[in-house]
């Protein structure tokens, strides 16, 4: 009965390899439990990050893995989510009210941005497409930072939220497991149960007739055309439905940092940061998008420590030790990608469940 | 709506009786001339239309790399910018000993610190091209998904690694005495250095257009990358062409850099990310690898910007955007698409 | 079976070729004697390995295990530009077409020891009049038999000693099938030897010299073509069918 | 118990070289001043360094880990303005001080700020005061800066300046060109057209973050139409790159020639010794921001934050600029800056500008513009 | 049935018989490509229970009409129209979903997806189901069960599991033809079906067209060039030369017809007729 249903809720497509599973079951559970297991400040920010991540991910994913199309305009949509809640609650007393229209409206923008984007640039060679989208992200970025009146400029902005998840609120008067049931872990179990929930939604619809299509789109789109689907139909929902995901991702990633800004939401740099998990996890594959957003940021968070303790041993070896400098952590970033290119060109899930998996 | 995309493209007229299409040549006079009004003064316009051109050919010198690797092997080498990078740095160190011939008079010892640069600068990029090749896009030829993807991983360890070996500080990268100062005629200004980017965008243009249109090159490469096998098996080392156009790209890259770094007189890592979108751009609007289009597309941008930054310089911040989606409206393809002219 | 040929007279030699695609297992020991100036046919059902056979021979799938010389020469460690600069010409199943190039590029590509030469391109328009109407029209926009005559022209624009010809016929209309048969045997005379992987019987009956049929990665015959062409029982137990019952 | 102190910067990313500097800076600072010993009142000192990439999201986290986590008395930071407003409010938070170097937005000891920033470096304000006290007379001047919120700003800053300091010059154009623009040429055509027929002299002063477009503007010969550049000081590795323009003037908040006293000679001769070059701006921010930070928890005698806010408002602090003093109203450090021209004859590679006055503090009159 | 006014003397004229009902039809059918005519003004009926063969020498433009029919090429001038509805301006996908089914001369699959997928895509597209966006394709049986069906027809149900791309030259043909009826069309169009199957599978697919031409429903259209296909399939003959229609009617009598004997089958008509006579 509760295997069916966890088997249903995950639209049958659980992996195939034990070890895949193992580690899909390690994060999450992770996951559920980073307030009580970890401590202090930085583990609960990563743990949160993380579940962003997965959401903007794997609804990058959508459009990359299963449709095939590149889109650079994916920070945009995180960006309009992330400035949409925070315009809500930017007045005096932030309350939940201001958040939902927030990002309702932002849910609406992104739409239609995607829709026009779309009509206008589905129907170009794929490399187009992504300059386009490059463009009108680009472009996007310029306007957010010349509107600085209601975005705060190129510096951004900060705002307060609902008093519930706010730092200064606490639920118990005395700490449970060790950790205290404040403002913050409220906020990060919002996020985490958003995450499960909106995951549990991509896995349905790329397992259904409809991610069929979409596949089916990637590998050949003019026969896609000839047995009878209107590819571009098809391309603008997916657009449409990755552009709502990464709508509600920014929505969150603004709720948890209380902070929006283009650096941190619109720029390339989160653009390569996804495109570094969607291909470090394994495109075409959501699960992918859990193992790669976990494996990423603990490294980005921690890489630097250890790195530092390398650095520290490795004193007499100076050209190594200047490699190994703390600085540079984003040069072994870099080498584990092109590696993970090369010999995981289908991700680490890919690699894991090399069986059946769900593209094929 | 209904019509599919590739009843769209095999509609497209025949390549074979297309005759040479010099519509988007005619774009730029017909730019400059609709701006002269708008200018009004005719010295502020010839200082702005000669700037303009002028930065063109420095942009295109920066582009023609990629565009000849875009163009004939079908790679979008997002590492193109830390080529660009490398060979300002490169070139930098090799002048930074030759300070006083540079500072000097004479003009001959002024030229070899220039040649001295951008040889040294285009030789060890090219190496540096043979080396990516090799590791980077071997792998990936004709998988344009993980050629970008590869292609960015390339570029953030390039990067570092330039950041390692030369910091992060600015180094200075002075310009030779004779390539300083401005030509002043009336109130019309063009600074020497432009010219000097005319003389070297124009011997870039005519060798590759010769070497692409009087050569079995581009054909060969061509046909390499749609079916490598094919022309191995009609007797080709592929592979090695390639690697030689990999290394020339780069090469032009190590000398796009060399100018840029003249142009700003100092070279940092920032260089490597600054002109990408624009050198994306034009090679987007000039049609896939077309050097022609390439050409015409870097002057338009830098004209347009130009005009734009006088005009109206709100616009000057999305001219290049604006720019881009006018021309793909107009040609959906960009403005040559490769095998037409 | 007894060969009348001495080993010298074999342009071509595989012996216990096996090859390995991935995990797949293709090849599974082939050997075969292709003699010198002779068209050899090589039948057998759609899998049977046959187009593996090919590229195994030009390199382009790497023999895991035995021996292919030509000319008396191993050929199985070569690199497939070296393979084919010692003489030897593919026609690809899938034809293989550079489709950005115009038909007069993509011969001029395969005249790699300098320009086409003007009187046997005549020769070839003879056969394919359709490559002189659209010799300067991208290949990619030919039809379906254009585009084959275009494969067949490029493998014959050159001489070669030895064609490897990957189902010419599909795709062409009849009367290109007999210019393509006056073509292959004016090819014989001038001492061309011929591999030619084929499913129309007319074709290879009337050209072939000798006839070796694959299954299953492996030759499970291997004769003269007249006697293959007499047999009935023969053909219908290696080829599922007789000849005659269909043309 | 140890003393610790966390040093956020912006050390990978665009401003790479300016956190190197302040690191730098900070670090020498604190040995020069606890004579090597790094040591306060007897408790071990201890500096945490956090790189914070320039992103502000990162920068409120790594303070959020400094003062929950690493449970440090006080931090330090950070480069890029965007990242300091950010990390404001988390001081606020967790009731701890954040001494703000270098970033410069006026918002931090403005609109933005709360009782628990302090702040060494200079704001734009103090930047605008300073240039437009070296304009005092007639004369026309345009702006060219970048079109952002910093440009504007920081053009809102100097023209405020201007009349605060009484200056008769008149603005003549304001040019707002886009922060990526690498050529010149529309906009130096723009301004020579405005000011070319406004009374002399007619001054163009460039307000630009990143490298300076100067040696741009200066090829395009504004001598022509009788226009004088007045460039803000920037790092001397683009500093280098102006030799040709000698004579151009500009204000500065640090050159390492300029002031005379114990503690720069100090840092000069050691940093020459050390890295071969000699200190640039940000390491003298560093160095002053570690010498404010020595001064507060010597004189408050406890890392208390309470005590420490009592201690430094007001507190007058040596740094390599010779005394700054923290302002009760807003905690900004108040401070000389300096009046150059760029050197015709150079004795070395870094000898590059001369002084023409170091402007006092009563001249630099900064308004308090914060809600206290 | 009209007669085209160009069609030349030798051209043989049609013979018509039995009335029957036109499923789809062309009227001054052309398409250029820069300046040449690829179909130039075609116009012919097809009718239901019907099964016509367009013969004509490579390069006549028999593909490009069946690109025309199937809404992969939008003509330059002309109409087409099925049933009732005038289909010139649609789309390939939505004529297909009206029910024209084709498949495609050089093989055109997906390569990474299994054999069974690529019928079973088609089979959910005639089920119009691909909009479904929340529920699970593994509870849609029907679908694979449809596939599976199709593969058998067609003797691919062995391989079924195989990734596309590593198939054989002529089981990809196979895979095209099961694509095909997976859609479940009332008008197929075949294009040289058997070019490059192994002659043991010809008979295969010779058969199962056969028996879709015995469902008075369909309309089918083939090109091929193995006569001996053509004469034991044909209803009726089209014959296209230059993007013009030269021919059209009777099997027996369009063959026997000068124009296709020079044109098509040769120039020397003794040598074929003689080989044709041997084996018919
Ligand atoms: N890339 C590949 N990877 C794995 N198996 C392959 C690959 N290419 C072909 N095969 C398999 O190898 C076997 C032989 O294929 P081959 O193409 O040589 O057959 P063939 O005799 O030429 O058939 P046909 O007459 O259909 O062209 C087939 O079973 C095929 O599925
Ligand atoms: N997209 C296209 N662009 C330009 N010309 C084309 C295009 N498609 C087809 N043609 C031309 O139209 C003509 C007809 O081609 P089509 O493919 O219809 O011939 P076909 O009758 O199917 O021949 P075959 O028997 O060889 O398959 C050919 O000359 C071809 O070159
Ligand atoms: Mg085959
Ligand atoms: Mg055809």
């Amino acid at each position: 009965m509760l295997s069916t249903l966890c088997r249903r809720s995950l639209s049958n497509s659980l992996p195939h390899s034990r070890l895949l599973n193992l580690l899909l079951l390690a994060v999450v559970l992770g996951l559920a439990l980073a307030p009580f297991i970890t401590s202090g400040a930085r583990p609960l920010n990563t743990a949160a990050t993380i579940c962003v991540y997965i959401v903007l991910v794997g609804s990058y994913d959508l459009l990359l893995g299963y449709t095939g199309i590149v889109s650079f305009a994916h920070t945009m949509f995180f960006g309009i989510g992330a400035y949409g809640l925070s315009l809500g609650l930017s007045s005096d007393n932030p309350n939940w009210a201001g958040a939902a229209t927030g990002i309702l409206l932002a849910v609406l923008l992104s739409l239609t941005l995607a829709l026009i984007i779309g009509l206008f640039a589905l129907r170009v060679r794929a490399i187009f497409y992504s300059m386009i989208t490059l463009a009108v992200a680009s472009s996007f970025a310029v306007l957010a930072s010349q509107l600085s009146d209601i975005t705060g400029g190129e510096d951004g902005k900060t705002f307060s939220v609902p008093e519930l998840i706010s730092p200064a609120y606490e639920l118990f008067s005395s700490p449970i497991f060790g950790r205290q049931i404040d403002g913050k872990v409220i906020c990060y179990y919002l996020l985490f149960f958003s995450a499960v929930v909106l995951f549990l939604l991509m896995l349905r619809i790329v397992n259904s007739p409809f991610g069929r299509v979409l596949q089916a789109i990637r590998e050949n789109e003019f026969r896609a055309e000839a047995i009878g689907y209107r590819t571009v139909l098809y391309k603008i929902a997916a657009n449409c439905i990755a552009a709502v995901l990464a709508t509600l991702a920014g929505a969150m990633m603004a709720l948890w940092l209380k902070y929006v800004g283009p650096k941190t939401m619109l720029s390339f740099e989160v653009m390569t940061d996804i495109l570094l998990i969607v291909v470090i996890g394994g495109m075409g594959s959501l699960y992918g998008s859990i193992i790669g957003a976990a494996l990423f940021l603990v490294l980005q968070n921690y890489l630097k420590t250890l790195m530092t303790q390398a650095n520290e041993s490795l004193i007499d070896l100076p050209w190594l030790a200047q490699a190994l400098h703390p600085d540079r952590w984003l040069f072994w970033l870099g080498i584990l990608f092109v590696l993970s290119v090369y010999f995981f060109p289908t991700g680490i899930v890919g690699k894991l469940n090399r069986s059946k998996t769900v593209g094929h | 709506m209904n019509t599919s995309v590739t009843a769209e493209a095999n509609t497209a007229p025949s390549l074979a009786l297309a005759k040479p299409d010099i519509k988007p040549l005619l774009l730029i006079p017909a730019i400059a001339l609709a701006a002269l009004p708008l200018v009004g003064s005719g010295s502020t316009w010839m200082t702005l239309t000669l700037a303009g051109l002028a930065m063109g050919m420095v942009i295109f010198i920066i582009a023609s790399g990629l565009t000849l690797i875009f163009g004939l092997m079908d790679v979008m080498n997002f590492a193109h910018g830390a080529f660009i990078a490398s060979g300002a740095f490169i070139a930098s160190m090799m002048v930074a000993p030759l300070l006083s011939w540079s500072e000097s008079e004479s003009i001959g010892l002024n030229i070899a610190v220039l040649a001295i640069a951008i040889l040294g600068a285009m030789l060890v990029t090219g190496i540096l091209g043979i080396i990516f090749e090799r590791v980077i896009i071997r792998p990936v030829y004709g998988q344009h998904l993980k050629q970008i993807l590869i292609t960015m991983g390339g570029m953030i360890v390039a990067e570092q690694l330039i950041t390692m070996i030369w910091g992060a500080e600015q180094i200075p990268f002075p310009l030779p005495q004779v390539l300083r100062g401005s030509i002043v005629l009336g109130e019309t200004l063009i600074e020497k250095y432009r010219l000097f980017a005319v003389v070297i965008g124009t011997v870039v243009l005519l060798s590759m257009l010769y070497v692409l249109n009087r050569t079995k090159l581009g054909l060969l490469i061509r046909a390499g990358v749609e079916n490598p096998e094919m022309v191995e098996s009609l007797g080709y080392r592929i592979r090695r062409l390639f690697i030689a156009v990999f290394a020339a790209g780069s090469a032009l890259a190590g000398l796009g850099g060399v100018m840029w770094g003249l142009y700003k007189e100092t070279v940092s890592t920032a260089m490597s990310g600054e002109l990408m979108v624009t050198v994306f751009i034009v090679v987007i609007i000039g049609g896939m690898g077309s050097v022609g289009g390439c050409f015409i597309s870097s002057l338009l941008l830098a004209l347009v910007a130009n005009y734009a930054g006088f005009l109206m310089p709100k616009l000057a911040l999305v001219s290049h955007i604006l720019l881009m989606i006018m021309i793909l409206v107009w040609r959906p393809s960009g403005l040559y698409t490769p095998g037409k002219n | 079976m007894i060969m009348p040929n001495t080993p010298h007279d074999f342009i071509l030699q595989l012996s216990g070729v096996h090859t390995h695609i991935g995990e797949y297992h293709i090849l599974q020991g082939v050997d075969l004697q292709i003699p010198r100036g002779e068209l050899f046919v090589l039948l057998g059902r759609n899998g049977a390995g046959k187009s593996t056979c090919l590229r195994t021979i030009m390199g382009l799938w790497k023999a895991s295990q035995g021996r292919i010389q030509f000319k008396q020469q191993d050929i199985h460690t070569l690199a497939t530009p070296d393979i084919a600069r010692r003489g030897i010409a593919y026609v690809t199943e899938n034809m293989g077409i550079f489709s950005a190039l115009s038909v007069k590029e993509n011969l001029s590509l395969a005249a790699i020891n300098g320009a086409i030469d003007t009187s046997r391109l005549e020769w070839i328009f003879g056969f394919f009049p359709a490559l002189k109407k659209f010799w300067n029209y991208p290949a990619g926009n030919l039809s379906g038999g254009q585009k084959q005559m275009v494969a067949i022209a490029r493998a014959i624009i050159e001489p070669r000693e030895l064609l490897l010809v990957d189902e010419p016929s599909k795709g062409l209309s009849p009367a290109i099938v007999h210019n393509l048969m006056d073509a292959f045997r004016e090819l014989k005379a001038s001492q061309t030897s011929i591999i030619l992987v084929e499913q129309n019987f007319n074709f290879v009956r009337e050209l072939g010299d000798q006839v070796a049929v694959m299954d299953d990665g492996r030759i499970v015959h291997h004769g003269q073509m007249q006697a293959l062409a007499k047999d009935q029982d023969l053909q219908t137990r290696l080829l599922g069918l007789s000849m005659d019952s269909h043309q | 118990q140890d003393l610790k102190i966390a040093l956020i910067t912006g050390k990978t990313g665009v401003l790479e070289s300016y956190a190197k500097e302040t690191e730098t800076g900070f670090m020498m600072g604190l040995e020069y001043l606890t004579g090597g010993k790094m040591e306060i009142n007897g408790r071990k000192l201890k500096v945490i360094i956090k790189d914070d990439q320039s992103k502000p999201d990162i920068a409120r986290t790594l303070l959020a880990e400094a003062y929950g986590d690493d449970k440090v008395d006080l931090a330090v930071g950070t480069t890029s303005s965007g990242a300091a407003l950010a990390m404001l409010p988390v001081a606020a938070e967790y009731k701890k001080i954040l001494l703000v170097e270098p970033a410069v937005a006026d918002a931090i000891t403005g609109d933005k700020w709360n009782r628990y920033i302090f702040r060494t470096s200079r704001n734009s304000m103090q930047d605008g005061l300073a240039a437009a006290s070296t304009i005092k007379g007639g004369g026309s001047i345009a702006f060219l800066t970048q079109d952002n919120a910093f440009g504007r700003d920081a053009v809102k800053a100097a023209k405020e300046s201007l009349t605060m300091v009484g200056s008769k010059a008149n603005v003549a154009h304001e040019e707002y060109a886009a922060p990526n623009t690498t050529d010149f040429t529309a906009a130096a055509q723009r301004i020579f057209e405005a000011l070319k027929n406004k009374p002399e002299p007619r001054v163009l002063q460039i307000v630009w973050a990143g490298p300076n477009p100067m040696s741009k503007l200066a090829e395009m010969k504004p001598e022509r139409f009788g226009i004088a550049l007045a460039p803000g000081g920037n790092i001397l590795p683009i500093m280098k790159t102006w030799k040709a323009y000698a004579g151009t003037q500009g204000t500065i908040f640090y050159y390492y020639d300029f002031p005379k006293n114990k503690m720069n000679d100090w840092l000069v001769a050691e940093h020459n010794k050390r890295y071969k070059a000699p200190p640039d701006m940000f390491t003298a921010g560093g160095f002053s921001a570690a010498s404010a930070v020595y001064t507060a928890l010597s004189k408050a005698k406890s890392s208390d934050t309470e005590k420490l806010i009592t201690a430094m408002e007001g507190m007058e602090f040596d740094t390599p600029k010779g005394k700054m003093n923290f302002r009760k109203e807003d905690h900004q450090a108040l401070q000389v800056m300096y009046h150059f021209k760029i050197k015709k004859e150079q004795k070395n590679e870094w000898d590059l500008l001369e002084l023409v006055r170091e402007i006092p503090v009563t001249d630099i009159p900064v308004p308090v513009k914060n809600k206290r | 049935m009209i007669a085209p006014q160009f069609a030349t003397a030798q051209a043989v004229t049609v013979v018509e018989n039995k009335p029957k009902q036109v499923t789809l039809s062309s009227r001054d059918l052309s398409i250029r490509f820069g300046g040449h005519i690829a179909v130039n003004q075609v116009s012919a009926d097809f009718h239901a229970g019907e099964l016509t063969v367009i013969v004509g020498p490579n390069g006549a433009g028999k593909t490009t009409y069946f690109n025309l029919l199937s809404g992969q090429l939008m003509a330059s001038t002309g109409q087409i129209r099925l049933g009732e509805h005038d289909i010139t301006q649609l789309g390939a996908a939505a004529r297909t979903q009206m029910g024209i089914g084709r498949g495609f001369q050089l093989t055109n699959l997906f390569p990474h997806l299994s054999v069974l997928e690529n019928v079973r895509l088609a089979a959910q597209s005639r089920a119009n189901k691909g909009f479904r966006l929340f529920s699970i394709w593994s509870d849609h049986a029907e679908l694979i069960e449809r596939a599976e069906a199709c593969l058998q027809q067609v003797s691919l149900y062995h391989r079924r599991h195989e990734q596309t791309a590593i198939l054989s030259h002529g089981d990809k043909r196979k895979l095209e033809v099961a694509l095909m009826l997976a859609l479940e069309p009332d008008i197929l169009m075949f294009d040289e079906p058997t070019a490059g199957m192994s002659v043991d599978e010809v008979p295969v697919i010779i058969n199962l067209i056969q028996a879709i031409k015995q469902d008075q429903q369909k309309t089918v259209l083939l090109v091929e060039h193995k006569m001996d296909v053509v004469r034991s399939l044909a209803d009726r003959i089209i014959v296209l030369q230059d993007g013009c229609l030269v021919a059209d009617g009777d099997p027996s009598a369009v063959m026997a017809s000068d124009a296709v004997q020079q044109a098509y089958l040769g120039k020397r008509p003794n040598v074929i007729t003689t080989r044709e006579h041997d084996h018919a």
